[in-house]
């Protein structure tokens, strides 16, 4: 199990593969990778957005993805997690935050890798601070849930 | 007894509060409530707010304890 | 859109980055990327498996995951879709499948590409059959569902 | 009327009945039951046996036609 804040640029193909490969004793063992991967969009709120800024609590916020992951190990049984996220400054089109759950079954990895976004995504202290093409900055007020999409 | 405690505060409300730390030496402090209030005696707390203790999260009327790092912070956005 | 029937090793990794360079349009665009790779396992049932031969029905494979893919672009709105499928001779901790599928939320990403996995699993022309280590051969008889594993 | 109709096997039903294939021509052939039974007159359709038509799954009642391609196969194992 792997969580990292990255401050620099992140290659998710570059990061799955390397942590696959890195954590031999899984393989032969899992049947199922189930990721997901959250991108800048140049879009929010009817806005084009040209940047964005990302905060975070230092120590928390790797005590928090650590908790979160442990309870999606109580609720399924996963063999390896991978989860890294940006902080910094961040370009539309760059990866935000990848989300990697190993296990034998598919129907595990669906269900652990999306528990893992939506508990980031409500308990992990980070925060979006976005630059418009206007030049005006402003705070992400609320993220949206991830079960029910408009 | 007083107690020190160490006052964290992230994103919108860093920028409101003008500061992004207090280091309180104060007694009578009893919840995270009061230390919001001791450390921002003319500023009310605003609704939606978040706050953690030693990096955890925790109710308003959670007890502090001297050495605690108490921090407030608006809803999450990462992800 | 990408299906591809592949017949030699499938790096899932590089198909992926390959994949989302080449579709321009979607840069800043998509907000969410979620992937499921189905790996090879070194057992099943209990046994221990060296290897596996996918047999397909060429041209029916390609027909009906163009229909479930056309279906999960009718059931949610998305940007873009990759899957590929390994034939032949497969060794265990090899990749076997791969879904990704593009949207601008991620709600819409996890429920599309398990669909479309689920959809996959009981519908295109694949079957496996295992060469175990006793030397017997096994044609594999049914497919879990996904969404209720044991 | 004489059809013409490809009959194709898969995996373990192409290894019972021994063959991948059959090129059928023959007259009153209506349903897909109608080309396994003339393809295969000693066997019976084995259960949990799917048929396509053109590559499209169908029922065995489903009407063929002249050119068709018939396939029947076991349930379906990948991804």
């Amino acid at each position: 199990m792997a969580i990292k804040v990255c401050p620099a640029a992140l290659d998710p193909w570059h990061e799955l593969q390397a942590y696959q490969n890195s954590a031999k004793d899984m393989a032969g063992k899992f049947g199922a990778t189930s990721i997901f991967i959250g991108t800048m969009r140049d879009f929010n709120e009817g806005d084009d957005v040209k940047g964005m800024t990302l905060e975070h609590y230092p120590g928390m916020t790797e005590k928090q993805l650590e908790k979160i992951v442990a309870e999606a190990q109580q609720l399924w049984p996963v063999l390896d997690v991978l989860v890294v996220h940006r902080v910094g400054n961040i370009l539309p089109n760059e990866p935000i935050v990848l989300v990697a759950v190993w296990t034998s079954h598919r129907g595990d990895a669906f269900d652990a890798s999306r528990y893992i976004m939506e508990a980031l995504k409500s308990k992990a202290p980070f925060w979006k601070k976005e630059l418009l093409k206007s030049q005006d900055e402003r705070w992400v007020v609320k993220n949206t849930d991830g079960y029910k999409q408009l | 007894m007083t107690m020190s405690i160490k006052v964290r505060y992230f994103a919108s409300l860093k920028e409101s509060v003008g500061r992004s730390e207090d280091d309180l030496e104060f007694a009578g402090l009893s919840t995270v409530s009061d230390v919001w209030h001791c450390a921002n005696p003319k500023q009310a707390l605003p609704d939606n707010v978040l706050a953690a203790v030693n990096m955890d999260y925790v109710e308003l009327s959670h007890k502090v304890n001297d050495g605690d790092e108490v921090a407030f912070f608006p809803p999450v956005t990462g992800g």
